[in-house]
């Protein structure tokens, strides 16, 4: 479903990603591991449109997508809950679920506005609260929910419980394990590997801007130099 | 100790300000030079506030206009000697920075920037029309010239903008070289990590206001002194935004880059005038494409050329 | 009494020009965190322009306001794609550095083709109604009304549009926006073709109720930068707030104060508020 | 016992109709880990920054070595001995890792700053001085290998081991770490608990917020959890581990 | 004997607001040049020169119009300098042209103190506006009006002097200016204003102030209801006022000011004057613009009754010792005989105009008496 070849990543001339190839089975749940500035937000931010890789070839659904504009490659199916959350904060926790179904024409929106307050219920009590002014927990759910807003064919997290509760934590798991369940292609960025690793059908290990490592979920948790470095508590 | 680069660029461009009556054959570039130290005063104390701060303010002129008028006022009223008028100038100035500034720097950009200029337009304003006091629109005239040696001559006038102008810039490289300079660049990046680390923000940020309105001040009174005329025309917004882009052209946040800009603000029009009345628009035409080409002005410009360079050989 | 509620419509007429002047502004700030300086200059160009449809051109008014709204509109795609765009990535004075030569630029333009002498827009509306000494000129009663509506129908453009939504969502955090599926690049030019369509208006109603001269469009356009700080940076209702409380304080103050200082006693008051809410009146915190 | 640093008394803070904090009562001794745990929205970063004095709170005592300080700005509570770091990093991009640091010592000179733009009055001499400070500190942190990047490229969890090693230079009695974990990977993280106990060494109290239960369990002599800006619990980890209403508004069955 | 070229110099505003009256004053000095030029040349001793005109645009500010005469004087080697519309950039100058070897003519900038100062190598074809204003003061007063509201551009000291001398001789006649409202140079809404002077019910109302905004007055006085006698000065021509106003709004408007260039007023200089400019430039010229064409001629003739073109003192001396010129277009009042008085100012002859039925009617002369008002001035500092 989505495949990256020799992808490299520059900022003002410095290259942080130096050609890594990855690809995404339709269906299937890919993590993407490794240590703070590894490389593994600017590999999505790439995938998504937020910057212009400097080399490789980013293919969507057999589609080339390198150096599309963002907005082209959401509306391919493409949508990623960004790390730090970003919701607008000063739209109302309603409008940011609104605005996850921009790019769709159906009307069914309404109900799926529904649906997300469902599965989280303090999005509903907050509707009406300006989302900048949640807390950051909150924010992070929201996120996900206007992410799902959009009904992609691939969801991308990036670090979904960085500053989650345990309990939260364990619900945005559970959470992502539903979105997989409903039949989605996740790519996921976590710092909790071992709740990644769980989750995932497969994983990438990053060091540095190049991928080291690549098996199922089970291997790499078995790997010793990941239960080393990611898995310690 | 072995002279820097930077110290070698600025021992040859001293050497080239003090050789400069001698090599300009028609005075009436020698007077442009003069405005345009005096415009180095002002933006020197402008890039304080502005460069190093980040708060961009937009006052500058108005505050010329302070530091002008209490000179010429002062030497008119009380008959104090025109050294001591220059010298008080910039302390009246200081005093109405201090209560302008107090209150509208408790916003922050744009706001801050709406607000200073609206200082700018109340300062012309009353200049306009307390008619007492100032004149009016009419202006005051036949402001004398100091004393001791013959500043008549406008060769002698050069030298002494010229050492002010110096003893300006140094000031200012010394006060964003110390503690509180090092303080003033954290408040432009994060100042509310600067509160938090336990520093008065706001003590700073003061200081940076008052002192840029002093250089504005002495600049102001400089000028009226050499000018011998002053009325509120010269001290409008327009002239703060020219403070303010003497600062951005020449380079924002460096000790060189006002004083490239002071000059590139008194002599691009000037070069401009075969434009005739297409000037205004060749001039807008500069600006936008200055800043979209050399968006961190000719010091920033330089830079990236010495890296290029450099990283050849 | 009869003398305060005619200070307070002579306010509200010359208030309904500010309110113009600063949405323009203020959806371009929310969006862009561009001070647009050279809106003022932008609206006056547009009110030249239907000047000379009509009164060189020989035009109808109507026919004339609508070439000039095209013409503006297409002037600020242009000014935003061709001077905005290359600075978007820098530092925000460079924009404003930008928005200055632009001002430059465009008064020259005005002034190269219509030249120093003021110029009104002629119109066949005379009449004034008295209703017990109050007296208003059934021009200005139509300026309020017109800028009554266009006020109403851009709040329902940005609140109940899509792509109001996404204008919103584009000032608030570009880059989630681009992950909604906002197309980034096209949302300035749609802000800089409303922003411009409504200097015109006001640029029209400047030049048909007083005059259109150069250095009245730099004039305006910092009353309308006073207004968004008075009501509060990127707020709409807070621009319709802080236009009216500013024309109504600055007729109040020419009629009770004193007419030379009125716009002191407004800048004051606009500093007085921002100290007490720096925020603006309807700004979030 | 030690001497209390920090007495929070009947702390209350909302925004307009949100009560983030309701009658919050807790004190820290010195040389003592405090945990302050809660689920999301329950007030923890709330209760740092009134703390701090980043927010003025709306009603209660903050008596802060002996001396209550609800009523100061921000900044002169540093100089009385309380400094935090923040949940997202809060940096200086352009300065170098060590500028920052040295920056965050500004608090600890007593000579005028305006001195220190002529170089007067022993200005210099004292800047001299804190220099071997700022050194024990970048050791301490771990960050004297990278003691002259420029901030901005250094990564993420450098940053928060630099927001840290700024609020030490300040000479702290007490330090808030709100979610100094957060995006740390293991063995970071195992650098940070190493680094919470040298401060505790030092004799410096620590008020701490984390998620990351383990370096919580870990670190903390007490922990304090929050819920709905209420205090539900208070004790030692192995108390907190097992209390129920813990477990079932923060901790879940996972824990 | 040569023919040579005597480079003459212009500083006025050639662009931006003040074009208005800085552009055509420009113009008629370059009209005058060469209409002296096509008639022989100034004759010097044995020498005829032909005069060319370097004109700089000083944009009325008194930064800029230093500058342009600075280098006048210093590049371009010129040594009489004309034009100057405005006050504070003629101010600016006024300020150093003493120490310079040159001599300065200045036209429309009325700013009374500009020959106060004593400075002999400076002259001015305007009047000062309180000459004017004095004369206009007793005209109201003799018409019976005692309560008179003032609305004026009155932060501009050109027409504050004018309001204070008109108060003058309206309180020698018991009258009182009741109120003065300000408005600024680029302010259009004059309601505020206007508002509370019909509130203050005054018999008359006095109009100071330019053209543009002072149009707008009138207007919206009438919108207002307001229906006192307005009296105003502000040297409109018919087309400025109609552009803004229609002419039953300015229906019985009277305008109190010196007699310029109107076609009504003029003499046989004046039509041709104005026939002449229409015809080179396209464009009617405006009524202020012949001081500075008159400032061309009373050059001349100085330069050939002081013999030497370079001698500036001499040409200075000249100047003040010179008979109204035949050429001039303004009609002077003379003092002793001489154009300019010793403080260098010339005078010219004041008059009452009314709007009837679409257009300016001249009335009556003022009373003016330039040499009483020429020994006063010389009483000022
Ligand atoms: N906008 C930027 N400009 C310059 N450098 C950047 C930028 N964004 C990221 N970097 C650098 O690129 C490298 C990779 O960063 P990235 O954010 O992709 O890492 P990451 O694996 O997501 O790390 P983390 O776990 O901290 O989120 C880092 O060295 C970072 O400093
Ligand atoms: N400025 C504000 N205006 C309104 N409500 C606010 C504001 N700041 C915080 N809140 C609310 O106060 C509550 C407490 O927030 P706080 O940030 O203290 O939570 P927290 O315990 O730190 O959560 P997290 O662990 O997710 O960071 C939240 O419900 C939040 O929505
Ligand atoms: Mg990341
Ligand atoms: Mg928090």
């Amino acid at each position: 479903m989505l495949d990256v070849k020799d992808l490299k990543v520059s900022y003002g001339g410095i290259e942080v990603i130096h050609g890594i190839d990855l690809h995404v089975k339709e269906g299937e749940c890919v993590a993407l591991i490794g240590a703070n500035g590894a490389g593994k937000t600017s590999t999505l931010k790439a995938i998504c449109g937020l910057v212009r890789p400097s080399n490789g070839a980013i293919s969507f659904n057999g589609t080339d997508i390198t150096g599309k504009s963002g907005h082209e490659i959401v509306r391919a199916g493409i949508t990623m809950c960004p790390e730090g959350r970003q919701v607008f904060p000063q739209m109302s926790v309603l409008q940011n679920l609104r605005m996850g179904a921009y790019s769709r024409k159906d009307n069914e929106q309404a109900q799926d506005v529904e649906e997300m307050m469902d599965m989280f219920p303090i999005l509903r009590t907050r509707a009406g609260q300006a989302a900048g002014t949640l807390s950051g927990g909150e924010q992070e759910m929201l996120a996900i929910g206007r992410a799902l807003m959009s009904r992609p064919k691939l969801c991308i997290f990036d670090e979904p419980s960085l500053g989650l509760a345990p309990k939260i934590v364990a619900e945005v798991g559970a959470t992502i394990d539903r979105v997989k369940k409903m039949g989605k292609t996740i790519l996921l960025v976590e710092q909790n590997s071992l709740m990644a690793l769980r989750l995932a059908d497969r994983a990438y290990l990053f060091e540095a801007g190049e991928i080291v490592l690549e098996g199922t979920g089970e291997e790499l948790q078995s790997h010793p130099e990941v239960t080393k470095a990611y898995l310690g508590h | 100790m072995k002279l820097s680069g930077k110290t070698l660029i600025a021992i040859a461009a001293l050497i080239g300000f003090i050789a400069l009556p001698q090599l300009i054959a028609v005075k009436y570039y020698l007077h442009l030079s003069i405005l345009a130290l005096v415009w180095v005063i002002a933006a020197q104390g402008q890039n304080l506030i502005q460069g190093y701060t980040g708060y961009v303010s937009i006052v500058q002129a108005g505050f010329m206009g302070i530091g002008a008028y209490s000179t010429a006022l002062m030497g008119m009223h009380f008959g104090l000697p025109v050294w001591m008028t220059i010298t008080l100038a910039p302390f009246v100035t200081a005093i109405f920075a201090l209560a302008t500034g107090y209150p509208s720097l408790r916003v922050k950009g744009h706001y801050f920037a709406i607000v200073t200029l609206a200082f700018n337009m109340v300062i012309f304003i009353v200049l306009m029309n307390f008619h007492d006091l100032t004149q009016g629109e009419a202006g005051i005239t036949g402001i004398p010239k100091p004393g001791i040696f013959n500043f008549r001559d406008r060769e002698t006038f050069y030298y002494l903008m010229l050492t002010i102008a110096v003893l300006a810039t140094g000031l200012a490289a010394l006060i964003v070289r110390s503690r509180v300079g090092q303080i003033l660049v954290a408040i432009r990046q994060n100042e509310d990590l600067v509160t938090a680390i336990g520093i008065a923000a706001w003590k700073y940020k003061l200081f940076a206001f008052v002192t840029s309105a002093m250089f504005a001040g002495l600049a102001g009174a400089l000028y009226a002194h050499y000018q011998s005329f002053i009325n509120p025309e010269i001290f409008g917004v327009a002239q703060s935004l020219d403070a303010i882009l003497a600062v951005i052209m020449g380079g924002s946040g460096t000790i060189a880059g006002p004083v490239i800009g002071a000059f590139i603000v008194v002599f691009l029009p000037e070069v401009l005038r075969f434009a005739d009345s297409f000037r205004l628009i060749l001039y807008g035409l500069i600006l936008v494409l200055a800043t979209i080409f050399m968006p961190r002005g000719i010091v920033g410009l330089v830079d990236v050329i010495r890296t290029k360079l450099t990283r050849r050989t | 009494m009869i003398e305060i509620i005619q200070q307070i419509i002579n306010g509200i007429a010359i208030g309904g020009v500010y309110v113009l002047i600063a949405l323009g502004l203020t959806t371009v700030f929310g969006i862009l965190g561009i001070a647009h300086f050279a809106h003022g200059s932008v609206s006056m160009f547009g009110g030249y322009l239907t000047f000379f449809f009509v009164a060189n051109q020989g035009f109808p008014l109507v026919l004339a306001i609508l070439l000039a709204l095209l013409v503006g509109m297409i002037l600020g795609v242009g000014i935003e794609l061709l001077a905005y765009r290359p600075v978007r990535k820098a530092n925000h004075i460079n924009a404003f550095i930008v928005a200055l030569g632009l001002t430059m630029m465009v008064e020259g333009i005005n002034l190269q083709f219509f030249g120093a002498e003021q110029i009104v827009i002629p119109t066949n509306f005379n009449h004034v109604f008295n209703i017990g000494g109050v007296t208003i000129p059934e021009l200005r009663l139509y300026v309020i009304l017109a800028a009554a509506a266009l006020i109403f129908g851009m709040t329902i453009f940005v609140e109940k549009t899509k792509t109001g939504q996404a204008i919103r969502a584009v000032a608030e955090n570009r880059d989630a926006a681009i992950l909604m599926g906002v197309n980034v690049n096209t949302i300035p030019l749609i802000v800089f073709a409303i922003s411009t369509m409504l200097g015109v208006c006001a640029g029209v109603m400047v030049g048909a109720v007083f005059a259109i001269a150069p250095g009245v469009g730099e004039g305006l356009v910092i009353k309308g930068f006073a207004v968004l700080i008075l009501g509060g940076l990127g707020s709409i209702p807070g621009a319709v707030v802080g236009g009216l409380v500013l024309g109504i304080t600055e007729a109040l103050a020419a009629g009770f104060i004193s007419s030379a200082y009125k716009d002191v006693i407004a800048f004051v008051v606009m500093i007085t508020v921002l100290l007490v809410r720096p925020q603006g009146l309807l700004g979030k915190a | 016992m030690a001497e209390t640093i920090l007495e929070v008394r009947n702390l209350h803070k909302s925004f307009g109709g949100v009560q983030a904090i309701r009658d919050l009562s807790f004190s820290v001794s010195a040389g003592e880990v405090m945990g302050l745990i809660g689920p999301n929205g329950s007030g923890k970063s709330t209760t740092v920054n009134s703390l701090a004095g980043l927010f003025s709170a709306t009603s209660g005592q903050i008596v802060l070595g002996g001396e209550e300080i609800q009523h100061l700005p921000e900044y002169p509570r540093v100089a009385k001995g309380l400094t935090r770091t923040f949940q997202t990093a809060s940096v200086f991009p352009e300065f170098t890792v060590r500028e920052q640091v040295r920056l965050g010592s500004n608090t600890t000179l007593k000579s005028n700053p305006l001195a220190s733009v002529f170089r007067l009055g022993g200005s210099s001499d004292e800047e001299k001085r804190v220099e071997a400070r700022i050194e024990d500190i970048l050791h301490l942190t771990d960050l004297h290998r990278i003691a002259d990047k420029k901030v901005s490229t250094i990564s993420s969890g450098e940053q928060r081991f630099l927001m840290i090693a700024t609020a030490l230079a300040a000479d702290p009695k007490l330090i808030l770490l709100d979610e100094p974990a957060a995006g740390l990977i293991s063995h970071e993280r195992k650098t940070l608990s190493e680094l919470i106990k040298l401060i505790r060494s030092r004799g410096i109290a620590v008020l701490v917020i984390e998620h990351h239960m383990a370096l919580i369990m870990e670190v903390c002599d007490r922990i304090v959890v929050l819920n709905f800006g209420s205090k539900i619990a208070e004790g030692t980890p192995t108390e907190i581990r097992s209390n129920k209403a813990v477990i079932d508004a923060y901790l879940g069955e996972a824990a | 004997a040569d023919e040579l070229t005597l480079k003459i110099g212009v500083s006025d505003a050639l662009t931006g607001g003040a074009a208005v009256y800085g552009l055509p004053q420009s113009q008629s000095v370059e009209m005058a040049a060469e209409e002296i030029n096509a008639s022989g040349g100034v004759k010097v001793g044995d020498d005829t020169y032909m005069l060319e005109v370097i004109a700089y645009d000083d944009k009325a500010n008194p930064t800029e119009a230093s500058n342009s005469v600075r280098k006048l004087i210093d590049r371009d080697g010129v040594k009489y300098i004309l034009g100057f519309c405005c006050s504070g950039a003629t101010g600016a100058v006024a300020s150093f042209i003493e120490y310079e070897d040159a001599v300065m003519l200045v036209g429309n900038a009325a700013e009374r103190s500009i020959t106060t100062m004593e400075i002999p190598n400076l002259v001015r074809t305007r009047p000062p506006a309180d000459y004017t204003g004095a004369a206009a003061g007793t005209f109201v007063a003799n018409k019976g009006f005692k309560r008179v509201a003032v609305i004026g551009a009155l932060d501009v000291s050109f027409y504050s002097s004018y309001v204070d001398a008109f108060e003058t001789s309206l309180q020698a006649a018991g009258g009182e200016i009741i109120t003065r409202e300000s408005f600024g140079l680029k302010d259009r809404d004059m309601t505020p204003q206007l508002t509370k002077i019909r509130s203050l019910e005054p018999d008359a109302i006095l109009v100071v102030g330019y053209v543009e905004p002072a149009a707008f007055i009138y207007r919206q006085s009438v919108e207002l209801g307001i229906d006192v006698p307005r009296f105003g000065f502000t040297s409109g021509s018919e087309e400025q006022f109609l552009r803004v106003a229609n002419s039953d709004q300015m229906e019985g408007v009277w305008d109190l000011r010196p007699t310029e260039l109107t076609l009504l007023s003029a003499t046989d200089n004046g039509i041709a004057y104005h026939e002449n400019f229409t015809k080179k430039f396209g464009i009617a010229p405006s009524p202020s613009s012949p001081y500075a064409y008159d400032q061309t001629y009373a050059l001349k003739d100085a330069l050939e009754a002081a013999g030497d073109v370079d001698d500036t003192e001499a040409v200075a001396a000249a100047l003040r010792e010179l008979p109204v010129p035949d050429e001039v277009v303004m009609e002077y009042l003379p003092v002793d005989g001489k154009m300019f008085d010793q403080n260098g100012q010339a005078y010219t002859s004041n008059g009452a105009f009314q709007w009837q039925s679409d257009q300016w009617v001249y009335v009556e002369d003022l009373p003016s008496d330039p040499a009483a008002y020429s020994a006063f001035l010389s009483t000022l500092d």
